[in-house]
């Protein structure tokens, strides 16, 4: 616990629309540790992008609403830090990298410059140490021809190339806490495995943090040491990888890791979660799961679990969570 | 033989459903709402003109009259060279900005949308032919291109609103072409093929009713612009010469020396004659385009909503995310409270 | 790529002003069929035979006595030697030189115009976006839907009744010895801005509203791109995010849309130009009409057209040099 | 011997696929996609039949060919023994009645003004032989079918989750009773929790309607566990193709076992090896004269690039284009060194 490279207490994000509030993050607590990695596991529109954005602070308000009780990053609190202090954390401390290399990128500037610009804003190089140095990142990643490369514009570059130049970016300024949106979902299997491992290996190698945001567990295996698994805007489990994998504790993410189907499965049939998502301004009363939930009683209708810990530092917000004994991760 | 007619005639019945659910839409707008009611009410101007007019617009033998301010008996005063009621000019000049700009707006929306459906459905030859037809028209500059055409074809009312819709259909049939060539490769086009639809299936039940609202948007904005342009034609003396028209009432009152004499009420009136009505059209035009295209407006709506948003509602919401919180019915209530 | 693409624009340019310029040619003849008979209809005092020598002189003078294509292609080699045809006026002159009197007049109203216009327009429209939902906003967007309600002529009339007749702060009518009294001293020029003051004050205030309404919605629509969020997250400064990633890309649709406003300023021009006196092309073309001068209006036509081909083709150049994503695909 | 013995559905013969690019000017064509090149596959009746690929490899322009949306530039497609391009207008249009497709994307493929009534009726409409009721009673049984109810009749796609529309999606495709369905990456456009679902629809369906699935897709263990045969595509190729089962107990091609590699295993005691491939994939304008694969091939030998990897016959109902499996074929002329291993690119 000694070096916490973020602690998040607390967060909540609601936005306004026309049918009153969409509840959006509800409550979040997240801690990552120096050179840990970290995945936050969810579907589409369970919050956990707005989740990533708010840590860089990097929601829009108007028109979003955010509260936390709680943010510190490498030590300081930058909880109440103004727009121009935040600017100077962004990029240099810690930076993102996005879904869709190809929107994520500017247009009409050529990826050389677009990094560049780290370089000059945060480390006050000139121009030509600039390009020194972003030929040196994308060299890293593993881009070959790097000095030609920066030459190109995005749309000139295949899309593994792409997100190595988001890649490159992202650790141009060697932050201490990278957060990944999403990283190679638009990417095919193997350049999606190409991406990962570059990753991987720059984050191990330079012990920078990392929080993935994903929804796709193969990422998750792949990258991560700990997981939030995250459902409609609140937390339902935190475990490391390995326990998850192992013994999930929630319903929900035992369905979610049963629903993805694997090679050692032989039967032709999959294991799945009935029902779909809630829509943000229809949750259901009680824990938002228990429409969807088999063990769901009536105690799971009437009032939310709370998020409670159990052994080896894992939380689960279920009452009746899924414990070893039975094994009923099987539905 | 049967299905083509039965298919048609749903066809229709769907159109006039869907356009009153259309209005309907347009009404729930405070834009178009304003654009509605203005509509109405130049039609009905227009309708009962001689009903409204409290003078004969033409007569001229009144010669006592001439240069009068507004009073109460001339509403908006008389004209300084030969003294027609200003009020009733502009009540009868209503029907020539109509009749011009809604019929020429409607026959833009119908030839618009049979060539670029037909250059985006067709494609080949056909779209290059119509395509290049669209690049020329749009480089010459309209109100020249009119002028020269009236000369050669003559002044007829009719003629000047054929000359407008021969010269209008550019915009719309490109803009209807490429919504076309995306929904001719949309899935559910794709689904229906594979079923077997004939491409005048797909015309009628996919590919046109796509563009209704696109029309509907066309029409008025295309309305609003011809009148305009008619009223700039008949203000350079060009228009059909037997008409009352704003631009023509315009027109004389620059040449009768309005300007020279201090006449505002011979200038005002007009403009604002034309000012209502391209505005009213403007409204419907660009509401419409709003409920197509609606990200840029959600924008600031949203601002809207931020601004008139009630912290204590929302440090309410905020609490019941706490845990141990009583969630569920706290956030139905309140949601309910707000919506 | 690029060349390409370039080479592409300007091959079909040119195919563009063929076009034009074989219309040019068919409108007057049009409905009748002896060209003859548009250039000198038959008055009323007139018998046949006294018709018929007339229309073979006419037919002599401007070259109708040959076949249609032979005169079509006389025609466009008149073109090639600058020779746009002979004016229907009396004395003959050629319809060249009547207009190289008038282009330089012309072109100090629609240019100053849409350099006014696209000055004020894009600053405006940048500064409305910025505060989006806010009062700066909100006036663009109630004066757009006012503005773009009120045709120029009526703005013309006011702004000459009210500036022009009541205050006198600036002439309603256009001088008219500006142009003959015209040199290169101060006192001419100064005239000149003075006479211009009002024709292009009336033409500015729609398309100053225009550009700014189509920057305000360009710049926005940059600000929600992907890419602004990234900006945002290397830790950019607002004032390098606003001018080197939003605004480059927002000029993409507003240089575009440039091009295409020029067709209908140079129209709208035509009537200005009346309301004011103005000595320039706008006039010419009226008073060609007046008389029926076909070659004269013909010849205008074909230059406006061309001034649009060329403007629209510039802005498509400029537009492939700040977009790099343009290659030979068919952008319009 | 097998194919005479089985009654195949779907036979495709040598199908070449080719897009023309057009040029930088007028008049000059620059080439074409090479989409799909000399493709020959069966499938056979009520069996599930696995195209494994990324993107840009023609797995969807192949599928679109099977159901004669696009035309071959060459080969022929024979469904069910009629030749599909050489039929008339009104046989082809019957022919298709028995094929159906479901989209990727539950966004885009349903028609936003639809009612869900008029959606899933529309081939029947469009068939036009059958009465109002008959329709409506038939959307209804359709609707219980895909899971949902007969309340949904009258509202729109808008109101729907992904996951309910891709079942609107299936309840329109299996109205006419096809035989034939393609699944063009049925799941990968909707949220994981609701894939499972959409899968097990799709196999009760076609066990109680005797449906014979071309399953496209990306994922080797969703082919694993619902297909029965498969091929394995790479820039308009066949690289691997056979039984299921026998392609999975022995994956030969570096491409299938690259592909074998990204398939997450929730049980990590098996948790294979990882391949990592080098480099993208190619443009398919201008594809590699030889093996497609061998530039990101781990096993490329010099040989690869020149000379194309012909489809051998490994054991039965396994069929696999690879030199480093199969050797160089004997006829060719091979030049100099052609076995030995190329050198691994630096970018790695």
């Amino acid at each position: 616990m000694a070096e916490q490279t973020l602690t998040l207490r607390n967060l909540k994000v609601v936005f306004p629309s026309g049918m009153g509030l969409i509840r959006a993050v509800e409550g979040v607590d997240i801690d990552i540790g120096k050179g840990e990695s970290i995945a936050l596991v969810g579907e589409s529109g369970c919050g956990k992008s707005v989740t990533s954005m708010s840590i860089m602070k990097l929601i829009e308000s108007p028109p979003a609403i955010t509260k936390m009780d709680q943010l510190t990053f490498a030590g300081d609190d930058i909880k109440d830090y103004t727009p121009s202090q935040m600017q100077s954390v962004r990029g240099k401390m810690m930076a993102m990298i996005f879904q869709d290399a190809m929107t994520s990128l500017n247009p009409v500037m050529t990826c050389g410059k677009q990094i560049d610009e780290m370089f000059m804003r945060h480390m006050q190089l000139n121009k030509k140490a600039a390009r020194e140095e972003t030929v040196k990142a994308l060299e890293l990643v593993g881009v070959p021809e790097p000095r030609k490369r920066a030459k190109n514009f995005p749309h000139e570059l295949s899309g593994g190339m792409r997100q190595r130049v988001l890649l490159a970016m992202a650790f141009a300024c060697m932050p201490k806490l990278i957060i990944a949106d999403e990283p190679t979902t638009a990417l095919d299997v193997t350049i999606q495995a190409q991406v990962l491992s570059v990753l991987r290996d720059m984050q191990k190698k330079h012990d920078v943090s990392l929080l993935v945001v994903t929804h796709d567990l193969s990422v998750v295996a792949n990258i991560a040491d700990t997981v939030y698994v995250m459902y409609s805007g609140k937390i339902v489990e935190k475990a490391s990888v390995k326990q998850l994998f192992k013994q999930p504790f929630h319903p929900y993410s035992a369905g979610l890791l049963a629903s993805v189907p694997s090679l050692s499965d032989t039967a032709g049939h999959f294991v799945q979660i009935p029902g779909s998502v809630p829509h943000p301004m229809k949750k259901p009363t009680g824990c938002y799961f228990h429409p969807r939930c088999h063990y769901a009683k009536d105690k799971c209708k009437a009032s939310m679990p709370p998020l409670s810990a159990h052994d080896d530092g894992r939380q689960v917000r279920c009452f009746y969570p899924l414990k070893t004994n039975g094994g009923t991760s099987n539905v | 033989m049967k299905a083509v007619l039965k298919s048609i005639g749903r066809f229709f019945l769907k159109r006039f459903k869907g356009i009153r659910r259309f209005i309907k839409r347009v009404w729930a707008h405070r834009q178009g709402k304003i654009g509605l009611t203005m509509v109405t009410f130049l039609v009905i101007v227009a309708v009962f003109a001689p009903w409204i007019a409290p003078f004969d617009p033409y007569d001229v033998a009144e010669r006592t009259t001439k240069g009068l301010p507004p009073s109460t008996t001339h509403l908006l005063g008389t004209t300084i060279n030969t003294g027609q009621d200003i009020f009733s000019m502009l009540v009868y000049g209503t029907r020539v900005s109509l009749i011009v700009g809604v019929s020429s707006g409607v026959l833009i929306a119908i030839v618009g949308s049979v060539l670029g459906v037909m250059a985006g459905y067709i494609g080949g030859a056909v779209d290059s032919f119509i395509m290049r037809l669209v690049d020329v028209l749009l480089v010459i500059p309209t109100l020249p291109l009119v002028i020269v055409l009236t000369n050669v074809l003559g002044r007829d009312f009719w003629i000047i609103i054929l000359i407008f819709v021969a010269i209008g259909w550019t915009g719309l049939s490109r803009t209807i072409r490429s919504l076309v060539l995306v929904l001719k490769n949309s899935n559910y086009v794709k689904a229906a093929e594979l079923s077997g639809a004939s491409r005048f299936h797909i015309m009628i039940r996919h590919i046109l009713p796509g563009t209704s609202h696109l029309l509907i948007m066309s029409t008025a904005l295309s309305s609003a612009g011809i009148m305009v342009a008619e009223a700039g034609l008949s203000f350079l003396g060009l228009g059909d010469p037997t008409a009352i028209s704003w631009g023509k009432m315009l027109a004389d009152a620059q040449s009768g020396g309005a300007l020279l004499f201090g006449a505002w009420w011979w200038i005002i009136a007009p403009g604002i004659g034309i000012f209502m009505a391209v505005f009213a059209f403007m409204r419907i035009g660009i509401v419409v385009e709003e409920i197509l295209n609606p990200r840029m407006k959600q924008s600031s709506g949203v601002y809207k909503i931020f601004k008139n948003l009630n912290s204590s509602y929302v440090e309410d919401v905020f609490n019941s995310m706490d845990e141990h919180a009583q969630i569920g019915e706290a956030s139905s209530a309140k949601g309910g409270a707000h919506g | 790529m690029k060349k390409s693409y370039a080479i592409k624009r300007v091959l079909y340019s040119v195919f563009v002003f063929v076009i034009v310029m074989a219309l040019n040619f068919f409108i007057p003849r049009i409905g009748v069929a002896d060209p003859a008979e548009r250039y000198y209809p038959p008055q009323g005092n007139m018998t046949d035979a006294q018709y018929e020598i007339i229309k073979q002189l006419t037919r002599e003078q401007y070259g109708f006595d040959v076949s249609t294509p032979q005169q079509f292609l006389n025609y466009v080699g008149g073109l090639f030697q600058g020779d746009l045809g002979t004016s229907f006026r009396s004395g003959s002159p050629g319809v060249m030189e009547l207009i190289v009197d008038r282009l330089p007049w012309t072109l100090v109203l629609s240019v100053s115009t849409m350099l006014l216009g696209l000055i004020f327009g894009i600053m405006i429209g940048v500064i409305a976006a910025m505060k989006r939902g806010r009062w700066q906003d909100t006036t663009l967007l109630n004066a757009s839907t006012i503005m773009i309600a009120l045709p120029g002529f009526f703005i013309a009339l006011l702004l000459s009744f009210f500036l022009g007749f009541e205050l006198e702060i600036f002439p309603a009518y256009t001088d008219p010895n500006m142009v003959s009294d015209f040199g290169w001293n101060m006192t001419a020029i100064l005239r000149v801005i003075e006479n211009a003051a009002l024709p292009v004050l009336s033409m500015m205030v729609g398309s100053i509203v225009g550009y700014a309404q189509g920057t305000r919605n360009a710049v926005i629509a940059v600000t929600n791109e992907d890419f602004i969020l990234t900006a945002k997250a290397k830790g950019l400064r607002n004032t390098t995010i606003r001018y080197k990633h939003t605004l480059r890309n927002a000029m993409l649709p507003i240089v575009t849309s440039i091009g295409m406003s020029i067709s209908g300023l140079i129209g709208g021009q035509v009537v200005i130009e009346q309301i004011f006196n103005w000595n320039g092309m706008g006039t010419l073309f009226l008073e060609a009409n007046n008389m029926n001068d076909y070659p004269l209006m013909m010849g205008i036509m074909l230059l406006l057209s061309g001034f649009t081909i060329l403007a629209i083709l510039i802005t498509d150049l400029i537009y492939v040099l700040l977009d790099p994503r343009v290659t030979v695909g068919d952008r319009r | 011997m097998s194919e005479t013995k089985v009654n195949p559905i779907v036979d495709m013969r040598h199908v070449s696929v080719d897009f023309p690019v057009k040029g930088a000017l007028p008049f000059i064509r620059k080439g074409c996609i090479q989409a799909v090149s000399d493709v020959s596959l069966t499938i056979h009746r009520g069996e599930t039949f696995g195209i494994v690929g990324e993107s840009g490899c023609g797995k969807s322009t192949l599928a679109n060919a099977m159901i004669g949306m696009v035309k071959p530039t060459a080969g022929e497609v024979v469904f069910d023994g009629k030749n599909l391009y050489e039929l008339s207008r009104d046989d082809f249009k019957a022919t298709r009645r028995d094929m159906q497709m479901i989209f990727q994307d539950p966004f885009s493929s349903l028609n936003p003004r639809f009612n869900v009534y008029q959606i899933i009726s529309e081939p029947m409409f469009i068939r036009g032989q059958d009465s109002e009721a008959t329709m409506k009673a038939r959307v209804i049984e359709l609707l219980e079918l895909v899971g949902l109810s007969k309340d949904d009749l009258y509202r729109y796609p808008s109101d729907f989750s992904g996951g309910q529309r891709q079942r609107l999606g299936i309840a329109r495709a299996i109205i006419l009773n096809p035989t034939f369905l393609v699944c063009d990456e049925p799941v990968s456009a909707l949220d994981v929790s609701v894939h499972a679902q959409i899968l097990n629809l799709l196999t009760d369906i076609q066990k109680k309607l005797k449906l014979t699935y071309v399953f496209i897709s990306h994922n080797l263990a969703v082919v694993k566990s619902i297909c029965d045969r498969m091929i394995v595509m790479y820039l308009g190729k066949i690289m691997e193709a056979g039984n299921v089962k026998t392609i999975f107990d022995n994956p030969l091609h570096p491409y299938t076992h690259a592909l074998l590699s990204a398939v997450l295993d929730t049980d990590q005691t098996k948790q294979r090896e990882q391949v990592i491939l080098k480099g993208d994939i190619p443009s398919p304008i201008d594809p590699p004269k030889g093996c497609r694969f061998y530039q990101r091939c781990p096993k490329a030998m010099e040989g690869c690039k020149t000379i194309p990897a012909p489809e051998i016959t490994v054991e039965e109902d396994h069929v696999v284009a690879c030199h480093y499996v199969n050797g160089f074929p004997e006829s060719v002329e091979k030049g100099e060194g052609y076995d030995t291993p190329l050198k691994q690119q630096a970018d790695e």
